[in-house]
């Protein structure tokens, strides 16, 4: 029986394995009448579990035969996980409501995966890892695919299968060969056999198992070459469960991967980091090059979110961990996630938003956006400008942070071909906005919204604008959250 | 009871040969069914393994749920989608060469680790009854990812029975 | 009294001495010799308990003809020897000499798997029953789990003997028999938990010597409550599992003609015929060492006590075949999903309460 | 004992089998089958360093089992999951090839 710190410590969690459940059960017995309760009800929980989780802030514990690890570094993913899951299932009420009568079990799995988000930040042992990736998995491919009924939305779930399976696999195949080396589960006995043999079959071992491991976490995040499932999930996913899996399993996917390569893999970060600075430049610029050909909008926003794992990795690549300088590049991740949460959520709430009242998801089905809802069209701009990193946006404050360190670290090339890339992202980020202020559309009628989306809308977007005018919270949240690499405040 | 050493490399090498040749089968075969018996066949054969390993409870589970549970589910899936079978022309994609290259790269570079790498192995004998053992430990060390993963089965049960029920 | 009680082990114990010392004049290493003996011993064991399963399906086959005859008021099989004792044994000749025919549009290879790998299990399963006492052929620590493990082969056998026939009566069989086995599983196995539980292990001996001593009050069938209620939700769903009567869907001749083994023919057809027998006998060994003590028992020897209380399990199946119609196919998964299954749940969960308390009371 | 690079390389070959199989195979619930091939690789790796590598604690360690076990219980979730894909995707499309499933460009 763990006791009562532990139990304390996992509240978050223990909070939302009761509300999946409990979800279950109300659906199940109240079927008709109890639709419209049930998202408020896990809106709830969501609330309660990000109460919880900053309960813990400031502990640093490990529990459960060190395999979870609750420390702020996972607080910070808890929070952002928790917030995702209120706004997604927000703006998921009246996207649901003609769409599916499983209701219940959708806002169910979704709590599922947001718990499954929380674990994998904590997670500090390969089986922890393992199970709190595939959990996360399989409940978005059931969310991915839960429109049964819609063609697309199937084959979006049978491609994010497939790869999500293989890749998985791979990451698997390496954790085994991790265990092997070391003989334990545990990221410090697995640090701790790095650090006392060094010999070149050992190296050989270590370089497989992380290739290996970072197919799997790539994967999640997202990186070329492993994106493609990306961007047809994303055109054919519900569109809440897109703007979820753009930021949800991304955000926790780099959790797990900044904490294997940095308390597990430390002994090998200039292999990990020549390997992951590749994998960045061709992440960035190949989802920035394909994005400027897209003509529907959830695609070109799925090229958009690989392109912006790109610029992110960046700050990973450039980690450094023994200053007092403001740029350790872990920081740069940090605020970057934060901002990106907000910025595409608040992109794909537009979009959904446009979708409620047209069901249109086409660049050209945008046109004269501006007279219909200048509300959205206004959003859009703030939110476009965010992702294209242009001040005074949240996401000029992550990128300034992720290029600092890499000019820092005196990646000097890699900071240009991140900015080079800023820029393309400008033009289809902008075709987007000329569509909408620019072109005379066919359709005049205005778009209505309704509250809960408007309140998602405002909530984000006021974010993005308060991030970038004062950051310094969001900053000190940031260094706070390092602590447990080491890093000073 | 300790077996003889031939007899433990017997054991051994037919059940390689099985799971190996199994494998072989399910990646190969035209037809489905076929594919699913060899995967079948896999399994025994990694079954058989673990039990040359003295991993006996994973052996019984392995049968349990791979060949009781998920080669059904296999089967299942092959008859209910079954219309399509006649038209398959070809098994292979039209990448399966890329994929022959792929798989090829990923063994050499897994047999250089296995054979390469210098495993601190340990000649250990098993004393005594590992399941009370097994049983105590997921009940203790591994509460979390126990009571995690049943969590993760009701939620996939509920998940797969809304996408695939009629 | 104790040697005809420890009558077999003494026997092998014999057997293998004699093998020692006729191998001994050749000279061999003593490694090599103790391998010799012991796989020698384990072909000798393999064949003993083989042809002791066919024995004993041949006089189960007899006497539920037997039975079925005097429940239905004729005579039953009277020709061949006496009482028709050997009946069993001319059906068997008749099905060796029959012809065997395949389908022309059969999958040919897995048409004729099917009747092996459906025999598999029973073959399996036969290793690890406790006929008397130190009489298992195999010991395992997890016997339990290999039976249920083992007994869902089958299936494969089952699922592939209505596919490789090519015939829309076999698959709709073979679906149906793979639907009702997977679900009767399920309650089959949750039943053997409790049980587990009040061992404390999986072995099938441990649990024989758990249920020892004080004249059969010790069986599990009279640990009140959580034994009566598995052991009655283990009968049911054995018997659905193996596809008795009244739970014969899978070969209702009346909807789907014989269902999986409609295109069967001579000694393949018999393979699943025996399978069927060998299966229905198996799990009567299994209720009969769960609940009913094994081959504890007093003055007859365990292995008489045993065969017994087998015997006994299988008449009452007899009797409810023989009294009972069929179910329909929405029945029986309701039966499943939403009696046996909860009922074999709540049990777990008593016995999981009930235990401490009878630990502590020191029962 | 017999040397623990011998599991380790039909592990390898295994999982080498499975991925050409999951690659290169037409079908979904082919590919299934190949990825359930890679997971049983991973398993006899899993066990095998499990049986060979002395683990770092004292006390029996049975973590190499205990991941297997728990690999076994997602692989079955996994395949759950994956065989409802297929047979919805089968229902909408009248196919189960992935090369058909192209109503989104790759």
């Amino acid at each position: 029986m763990p006791d009562a710190t532990t139990l304390y410590l996992i509240l978050p969690e223990i909070t939302l394995a009761v509300f999946g459940m409990v979800i279950l059960a109300v659906d199940l017995i109240w079927r008709e009448r109890s639709r419209a309760a049930l998202a408020w009800l896990t809106v709830l929980g969501f609330v309660i579990a990000l109460a919880t989780a900053l309960l813990g802030w400031g502990w640093n514990m490990a529990l459960f035969a060190q395999m979870y690890v609750v420390d702020t570094f996972a607080i910070f993913f808890k929070l952002l996980a928790a917030i995702a899951g209120i706004l997604v299932t927000l703006v998921s009420l009246d996207y649901l409501r003609d769409r599916t009568p499983y209701r219940g079990e959708f806002l169910a799995l979704f709590t599922f995966a947001v718990l499954a988000m929380m674990m994998m930040a904590s997670s500090a042992s390969l089986l922890m890892i393992y199970l709190s990736i595939e959990f996360l998995s399989y409940m978005s491919y059931l969310l991915t695919g839960f429109l049964r009924e819609d063609k697309k939305s199937n084959e979006a779930a049978i491609k994010y299968f497939l790869y999500g399976a293989i890749t998985s696999a791979l990451m698997l195949y390496g954790l085994s060969l991790l265990y092997g080396i070391s003989g334990s589960l545990n990221f410090a006995d697995i640090t701790a056999t790095f650090a006392a043999r060094n010999d070149v079959p050992t190296r050989i071992v270590a370089l497989v198992s992380t290739a290996l491991v970072i197919a799997g976490l790539g994967f999640k995040i997202s990186l070329v070459p492993f994106h493609q499932w990306a961007p047809d999930t994303y055109e054919g996913a519900p569109t809440p469960v897109t703007a979820f899996l753009s930021v949800g399993p991304k955000a926790v996917g780099f959790a797990v991967l900044l904490r294997v390569l940095l308390t597990a893999l430390p002994a090998f970060k200039n292999e990990w980091i020549a390997l992951l600075t590749v994998i960045s430049v061709l992440t960035m610029t190949l989802g920035n090059l394909v994005a400027l050909r897209q003509k529907n909008v959830k695609r070109l926003l799925a090229y958009s979110s690989i392109a912006q794992a790109g610029y992110i990795l960046i700050g990973l690549v450039s980690v450094n961990l023994n200053g007092a300088s403001p740029f350790s590049g872990l920081n740069g991740v940090l605020i970057y996630l934060f901002a990106y949460l907000f910025t595409n959520l608040g992109a794909f709430t537009c979009v959904i938003a446009i979708e409620n009242a047209t069901g249109a998801v086409e660049i050209d089905d945008y046109k004269g956006l501006v007279k219909r809802a200048p509300f959205i069209a206004a959003l859009f701009v703030i939110f476009f400008l965010s992702l294209a990193g242009i001040p005074p946006t949240a996401g000029f404050i992550g990128k300034f942070f992720v290029f600092g360190a890499a000019l820092r670290e005196g990646f000097l090339v890699l900071a240009a071909i991140g900015v080079i890339n800023s820029v393309i992202s400008v033009f289809y980020y902008f075709s987007v906005v000329r569509a909408a202020f620019f072109e005379a559309g066919k359709d005049t009628a205005p778009i209505r919204l309704a509250p809960p989306i408007t309140f998602s809308l405002v909530v984000s977007a006021a974010l993005v604008l308060v991030m970038a005018v004062y950051p310094e919270p969001f900053f000190n949240l940031a260094a706070w959250s390092m602590g447990m690499f080491g890093v000073a405040k | 009871m300790s077996t003889p050493l031939v007899l433990t490399y017997v054991g051994f090498l037919i059940m390689a040969a099985v799971a190996i040749c199994g494998g072989l089968i399910a990646v190969s075969a035209r037809n489905l069914i076929r594919a699913a018996l060899g995967l079948i066949l896999s399994f025994v054969g990694v079954a058989g393994l673990y039990f040359v390993l003295e991993a006996e409870f994973i052996a019984v589970v392995q049968i349990l749920v791979y060949v009781g549970a998920i080669s059904i589910l296999v089967l299942f899936a092959v008859m209910l989608t079954r219309g399509l079978m006649r038209r398959d022309l070809s098994a292979q994609n039209s990448q399966w060469i890329a994929a022959l290259v792929v798989a090829l790269v990923l063994f050499s570079a897994l047999l250089l680790v296995a054979t390469g790498t210098n495993w601190k192995v340990a000649e250990t004998k098993i004393a005594g009854d590992l399941i009370p053992k097994l049983g105590e430990q997921l009940m203790t060390t591994y509460l979390l990812p126990f009571e995690a993963v049943s969590l993760l089965l009701l939620a996939a049960l509920v998940g797969a029975i809304v996408i695939a029920r009629e | 009294m104790d040697i005809l009680n420890n009558l077999f082990v003494s026997l092998y114990v014999w057997v293998a001495d004699l093998l020692h010392g006729l191998l001994g004049g050749l000279g061999l290493a003593k490694d090599a010799e103790a391998a010799l003996v012991s796989a020698i011993m384990v072909l000798l064991v393999i064949t003993v308990i083989l042809l002791w399963m066919v024995l004993m399906v041949l006089i189960l086959i007899w006497l539920e003809r037997k039975n079925a005859a005097r429940l239905q008021d004729r005579v039953g099989p009277n020709r061949v020897g006496p009482w028709g004792l050997l009946q069993p044994v001319a059906d068997t000749i008749k099905m060796f000499i029959k012809e065997d025919i395949v389908p022309a549009n059969a999958d040919k290879f897995v048409h004729t798997l099917a009747p092996m790998v459906a025999m598999m299990p029973a073959v399996l399963a036969f290793a690890v029953i406790p006929w008397g006492k130190g009489m298992q052929p195999v010991d395992i620590n997890i016997g339990v789990l290999w039976i249920v493990a083992v007994a869902s082969i089958g299936t494969i056998g089952v699922f592939i003997g209505g596919y490789g026939s090519n015939n829309k009566y076999s698959l709709l069989g073979g679906m149906r028999a793979v639907a009702q086995m997977v679900s009767y599983e399920i309650p089959q196995v949750l039943t053997m938990v409790p049980i587990v539980l009040m061992v404390g292990s999986m072995s099938l001996v441990k649990i024989n010597e758990a249920q020892s001593g004080w004249f059969g009050l010790q069986w599990f069938i009279f640990a009140v409550p959580v034994g009566p209620i598995a052991f009655v939700v283990y009968y049911l769903s054995a018997l659905a599992e193996v596809g008795r009567t009244p739970f014969d869907l899978p070969e209702g001749e009346s909807e789907i003609v014989a269902g999986y083994m409609t295109e069967y023919s001579g000694m393949k057809w018999g393979l699943f015929y025996l399978a069927e027998y060998f299966n229905f006998f198996i799990v009567c060994t299994i209720a009969a060492t769960l609940f009913l003590g094994g081959w504890n028992g007093p003055i007859l020897p365990p292995y008489v006590w045993f065969i017994l209380k087998v015997y006994g399990l299988i008449l009452l199946g007899m009797w409810i075949r023989m009294t009972w119609p069929r179910f329909r196919v929405d029945q029986l998964m309701n039966l499943a999903w939403k009696v046996l299954v909860p009922i074999a749940l709540v049990n777990i969960v008593l016995a999981g309460l009930g235990l401490p308390i009878f630990k502590t009371i020191g029962f | 004992m017999i040397p623990l690079p011998f599991y380790l390389v039909i592990a390898a070959a295994l999982f080498c089998v499975g991925l050409y199989g999951a690659l290169a195979r037409r079908n979904a619930i082919a590919i299934l089958i190949g990825i359930e091939l890679m997971l049983n690789a991973v398993n006899l790796n899993l066990v095998a360093f499990w049986r060979y590598i002395k683990p770092a604690s004292p006390t029996m360690d049975l973590a190499g089992q205990v991941f297997a076990l728990f690999v076994v219980t997602l692989a079955a979730a996994e395949a759950a999951i994956g065989l409802a894909l297929v047979i919805a995707i089968y229902r909408s499309r009248d196919t189960v090839n992935v090369e058909d499933v192209d109503l989104m460009k790759w």
